[in-house]
Parts: C-alpha cells; structure tokens; sequence
C-alpha cells in the first residue's frame, strides 16, 4: 500500500490518546505555530492527567493579532485535563493578569518543571535523537540546577540534563505530502521541527497537504519517518 | 546633584554604541528591544532571536503588516527582510549556548559585583518565566545589562550579592543604567562613565558595591 | 546433503519478506543492498540512508544519470524520487540512535549465539572502518543480519563468543543466511528455516553454537 | 558596512590557516560534498601539522563518476601536511588498495582516532552547540568504548562523548548568499551542515553567490551567524 498517514478528522486524529498521557506542543506564544484544532478535539475528547510539555502553560493573547481566536493549551488547563506542565515561560509576565496555569499551580491543582528555554530544546531534541543525558552550562549556580549532578570540564561547570520525550507531539506545520514530510512557516517552526522528533506518535495540523514530490526535497524541514498522521484544517 | 537620570530611549541608545559593526545581538525583552533602533550609521549588526529566526530588521507596525508566524522573541511582530532565516528552536539555542552569538543585551532585575545576574524572578511572586534567559546568559559571549540603577522602591539594582533567584554567575560584562556605565572587572565593579550632570558620588550613593573609579572616567555619550 | 546454498540474491530476498508495509529501513553494504528489488508486491518500504536522504528509490544506472550530489552510504547512486527528503548527517545519526528506523539490514563477519554483532574489522588487518555501523546497531528498532553462513575460509560465522572486534552487543534479531534462518531468543539461537535440500544437522555442522530447534521449523520460502 | 562574507580567491580564504591547526571537512566520498577547491589551496599554502576532522580520510574514486577528479582530503595527507585524522571510515574498504593514510599510518606518520560515524556526527554538533559532552549507546561494549566512562539509564548502558571543535570548517555548498547563509545540494550536505556550526572560522566554497533575499528563509540550511568566509568556485 502507499504510505497515507492523513487521518480524516482531528477528532480521529486524538481519539486515542489516555488519560496520563504526555503530550508535546509548541507554544512559543500566540496563534503562530499552535495546533489548535488538535488542541480544541482533544478538549472535546476529554483525557485527563495530561503532563504538557510546552514553551508556555499558555499565555492568552501573547503574540495574537485579534484577527484570530488565539487558542492554546491555556484551554486544556482551564478544562482541568492538565496536572503537569514542563515549561519555559509558565505564567503571565503580569502578574496582576494571572493564567488558568498559574491560578491550578497555586491551588496545587497542577504542578511545574520549570526548565530554560534552551535545555528545554536541548532535551526534547535528545529526546528524539537516542541521547539520554547531557551536560549544559545553562543554569549552573541557579535554581535549576538544585539536586543535579554537575561537572567540570575544561574548567568551566556544567550541569547534566535528561531527554524529555512524549507519548504524542501536536505539531502545527503549514504543509505536509502524505508520507509525513512536513515544512512549516515563517517563526512558527520553532518548537514543532524539534517536537516532531521526540514523540512515539506525532500528529501533524496542517493548512495544506501536496502530493509527495511538490515539497522541494531541500527545503524538507521534517521528514517524514518522524510523522505518524496528518490533518488538515 | 538631583540631575535627571537618563530615560529608556537614552540607555538603549548608549548600549547601542556597545556593538561592534558585524556583530551578531540578541535583544532581551525590555529596554534591550529598544537598542536596534540607535545603532550607528555605518555600523550592520545582525539581530538573533531565539524563537528561531536571524537578521531580522524593523517591527511591523501597520495591523495589516502584523503576521503571527513573525514574532521575535519577545512577540513583537517582524517585517520580512532579505537574508533572513528561519531555523528551530534546538538550532536557536544550539547558535546562543554554542557561543556563536556575539552579545546578549539583557534587562536585569539585580545586578552584582561579580557580574551575577538575576533577571527571571520576583522572589514574592513565587513563579516566574526563565525562558531564554538562562541559556542567553550562559552562551553569548558578552552580556550588556540595560536597566534602571534602582528598582521601583528606590533599591539598588547594583548589588554585593543578588538576593533575587539568579540567572547566570559571573555572566555580565557591562551594566548600563540611568546614570551610569559599569564594566564587571576582576577587582569589582570599575565606574566608566556618569551620566550628565552625575557625580561619581551621587551614582555610589544608589550603588551597593563600592565601585572601582576609572582613570579615564567620563560623562556617558549617547 | 551437499545441497546447494543460497546465492546473495535468494539471502535478500528471504530479508525481503521480514519488512513490514510501511516500515522505515535502512540497507548496509554487501547483500543488504539487494534487498530493495525483492520487497513483495503492496508492500511500502521506505529507506533511510545515513548520508542525509529519506524515500530513496531505485538506483541510477546509466552514466548520464550519475550525480555526485545524490549517493546512498554505500556510494551507490540515486535517482530523485518525488517525496524524497535530505537532510545532514547529525540529524540523519539522530533518526537512527532515536530508534526512528525501525529495521537496519547489515553484514556480518560474525553474530554470535546471543545477538553480539562483528562486521567493521578483520583483526589481521589492523585498522577498519566503523562508519555508520556502530550507530545502526545501537539504535534501529531491529536488526536482520544476511551473510553467508560460513566464512571464505569456510570457518563458521555464526559462534559462540565474537572473536573479530564487535560492532555492537545483543543487538542482532535475526539472521539470515544462504543455509538458514535463526532467530535470537533469549535461550538461544533458534533454528527457524533451512535452505532447501538442507538438514537441520547439516545446518548445525558449520554452526558453532548449538541451535535450538523451532517447533514450526520449515524451508525456506523465498 | 554592509556585510559580506565574499572572500575573492581561494588562496586568501586558507591564509591564515597555521600549523598545527584542527580542520573540520565533508568527506563521504566522492566529489559530492567535498571543498575540492579549498582543499588544492591549502596544499599550496602549505600549513604542516594538520589534524583533519572527516568521516574518512581521503577514499580515492568512492562516489566519483568518472566525469571531473576525486580531490579529497587524501591529497594532504600525500603531501605530508596531516598528522592526526579523526573519522569514522579511514581506509579503503579493499585492504589490497591502501590509501595514501594507511600507508602513513602503518609508518608511524599519521595516527588515527577512529570514531563511530553517528558519534563523530554528534560530538561536532555538539562542539557547534556548547555541550560539551552527552551519553550515546552507541559503541557500548566495543573497543570504541574502551577507557570511557560508561553509565546505565533506564537500565541501558550508554558511553560519555566528549564535544568536538575545530579551528578551520571547509564546506562544500550548493549557493550562498554575501549574509553568509547557505544552501546544499541532495546528499552533498551530510557533515557539511553540521561542521559549519562547530568551527572557529567556517569557510564555504560554493557554485554561486547571490544577493540577500535570492534563498528561500524557510530552505537554509546554515544560517550565516555561522560563517566567517564564502569563495566562488
């Protein structure tokens, strides 16, 4: 059979995610780059205890245009799915405008791994390239580093960090072919390109999807044996 | 001695004179976003944004310019220029932890006189965003602080020891403020420059190091 | 007894049927080569090569197809197929350490009765090349070794212990040679398949390890 | 000033290059990917010492057609300017043809540090990435491992690989643009990607320069922050 991997529906698309899974997607900030639709059906589907592995815990508004409804994982946590957030960027940066997130963490409703943006990309990536662990310099003498192994080399102290990796990863790309060969647009390929990699099934929304061979093969940001569905908004 | 302290435009635009023509910058959120627009005539610095994006240029600023797959970093809105690219967020960090972003200019909550930084963290709030921080502050190889000398209660911002959670140890080469510049040195915080109307005195007053005076100390040029 | 053993096309071919439809794969030098002609009817299989190109297709042949820019890791060339995808080789090593390439098709000097994998060095020779070998053994989900069974020598290549340093530990899954077919379990090498004309006793005679014999054991179907 | 990475002969791009310097080079195989141009360069220059970095260490005709010579790296080796290589696949695969390298090693001339092609891969991101070491499974068990410190995660042994860095990169590429931003062509892009980001100076030699805006920004493939020299071919 000719490889397919475009699903029909979102809602298919998330069906089967259980409760308890973790679950990667990018987030930087607004819309660009968000798979809501994936995000917006598995609102609908309704598992729970899910650990999101975002940028953000989703901050409303953040990079949105008022074009568009901005919607982000913020949606999950104010449907209590969400029990774990490993992330960035977690609350609002006025703490006068607090998120969903911040208001379940401080209730004890949901709970934080807060890690630097780049160790952040680092361990997904690791994640997704068979590495388990590797050292950074990133955090050393900080609060990040608390209770994790540290090491000198060359002089200089580094800290060791774990791949992160997940039982999906919602991607938001602008096409894809149907073998699973994904480019994305502009900024918002920022987390999405490194996420595509680190989960057992990855779930590609995207605007269009083109017959194998109209994505120029240079120009491939994500290939396809990182994709396992695609769907089209 | 009561001279007016600098205002953000001003301390933005003596940080711009910091960077060196060829220079690859990453602007932190704040009075770093201002930088770009005081860079000398003559002078290209490329700019680098972690949300994965090289060489952009002006911010959008017409709602039908505005493109949500064109943000910096700090979710301004770009313009497409010629040159850019675009890369992921692996990538983003790998260019920044890998040393191959040439300065960092970063807002500051406090500052020490090792060069710490703590930059992510109210300790009252309890939670905070790092974000890129942490990495920018531990990979450029040179960091600017751009901020005020004293935070909204009138404290200093310089201090012995940071009391807030820190960003990075021993990460910061220059601090421009509002009545001064100050180079991290390894004898303690040298005072370079005052701003107009400053005296060396008024800038230790709100200052708590003692700061080293430069030989060559100068009013700031902006 | 003296039946005659499987040529390098009929061992590929019998690789052939172990992929599954829509399995990304990943050919070694040698006989795994081969295999690509054989893959049954319906069924997609979509190669990886670890010099950076994804969904390759058939070779090129003709001298005007030849390009340098388009090779697999054998140095064989390509011809561009739609839904192809390129990329570098730090990425094209992270699909296969990731355990994204869920069957890697290798050579072998020699495999061992618990899977250990020999195929970078003849120690006589003193220096050899790992290339990508190491990595596909450490990292594809499965790996079918097809070899001859015996070595020029007509000394046997399925052992007990390696002797030839070893390319990876415990990561064989299957073998197939030009007398047999053995699977790794965790009690030992099961004989599963024997070439036609062949005896199990046959088989065990230049087998150096005892084999265990499958319930189902049968002739190979190519 | 504007920027612009154009350097105009090829002799100027390898000047500065001193004895004794760390040269990271494609090396696959054949022509495809290989800094043919620099490399002839930099045996008139003369630089001694060298420790060439490339997965082999010049293979006379692999990958070649026919239709222009194979120059490689081996060409350096012939000349006597190169004492150490590290690489993954450094002679021929037919003992009964000796590379120009096996012979110089076998004579004490040339040493080797022979490295998993994966491994070799990801220790120059690394380098290019400021981690200075990570654990791979790659290796465990074999002589490659010998003398490493090893470490079971999740039950599964791994081998601590340290980052590699290097004074001078040499591409091969497809296209650049003054920026320095770079583009490939198919397979020629294998180590030339990630050997740009690892080196103190990069220097690419490309088929075409064109003005800034002429790439795609979705399709480059190493951005210019990473390249310090570009030289028409």
């Amino acid at each position: 059979m000719p490889l397919n991997k475009v699903v029909s529906s979102f809602a298919e698309a998330v069906a089967d995610v259980p409760d308890g899974a973790v679950i990667m997607m990018d987030g930087f900030g607004g819309p660009g780059g968000m798979p809501q639709q994936l995000i917006l059906a598995l609102r609908t589907q309704g598992a729970k205890n899910l650990t999101i592995i975002s940028n953000t815990a989703g901050l409303p508004g953040f990079g949105a245009t008022g074009k568009e409804p901005a919607i982000n994982h913020g949606i999950l946590v104010e449907s209590g799915q969400v029990r774990k957030v490993i992330a960035s960027f977690p609350v609002s940066p006025s703490p006068s405008r607090p998120t969903a997130f911040e208001l379940a963490y401080r209730e004890g409703r949901a709970e934080l791994e807060l890690v630097p943006q780049g160790t952040l990309a680092e361990r997904i990536r690791a994640g997704g390239a068979g590495i388990p662990a590797f050292y950074t310099p990133t955090g050393v003498g900080t609060s990040v580093a608390r209770g994790k192994e540290t090491r000198v080399f060359d002089g200089r102290g580094y800290v060791l960090e774990h791949a992160l990796k997940a039982d999906y990863a919602f991607l938001r790309a602008l096409k894809a072919d149907r073998l699973g060969n994904l480019v994305y647009r502009g900024t918002s390929r920022n987390f999405n390109a490194v996420m595509a990699t680190a989960a057992r099934i990855t779930i590609a929304e995207v605007d269009e999807i083109v017959e194998p061979g109209e994505l120029d093969p240079e120009a491939i940001v994500t290939p396809g044996i990182y994709v396992k569905r695609i769907v089209k908004r | 001695m009561i001279a007016p302290r600098l205002d953000r435009e001003a301390i933005a635009m003596r940080v711009a004179r910091e960077l060196p023509d060829g220079a690859y910058v990453n602007l932190g959120i704040g009075i770093p976003t201002l930088v770009s627009q005081f860079v000398p005539e003559g002078r290209t610095v490329v700019y680098q944004a972690e949300n994965g994006v090289l060489n952009y240029g002006p911010l959008a600023q017409r709602e039908e310019e505005l493109d949500v797959d064109l943000i910096n970093a700090g979710g301004q809105f770009l313009l497409p220029v010629p040159g850019m690219a675009f890369f992921d967020s692996a990538q983003a960090f790998a260019m920044i932890r890998g040393g191959h972003v040439d300065v960092a200019v970063l807002g500051a909550l406090q500052v020490s006189q090792t060069g710490d930084l703590a930059n992510w963290m109210l300790p009252e709030r309890g939670i905070g965003n790092i974000g890129g921080a942490m990495d920018l502050a531990a990979g450029a190889r040179r960091i600017i602080v751009a901020m005020e000398h004293t935070d909204p209660h009138g404290r200093p911002k310089v201090v012995r020891e940071c009391t807030y959670p820190l960003t990075g140890r021993a990460c910061v080469s220059l601090v421009v403020t509002d009545v001064a510049v100050l180079e991290v040195t390894p004898r303690g915080l040298l005072l370079k420059e005052v701003a107009p109307g400053w005296t060396t005195e008024a800038v230790q007053k709100i200052t708590e190091p003692r700061l080293l005076l430069a030989p060559d100390l100068k009013e700031m040029e902006l």
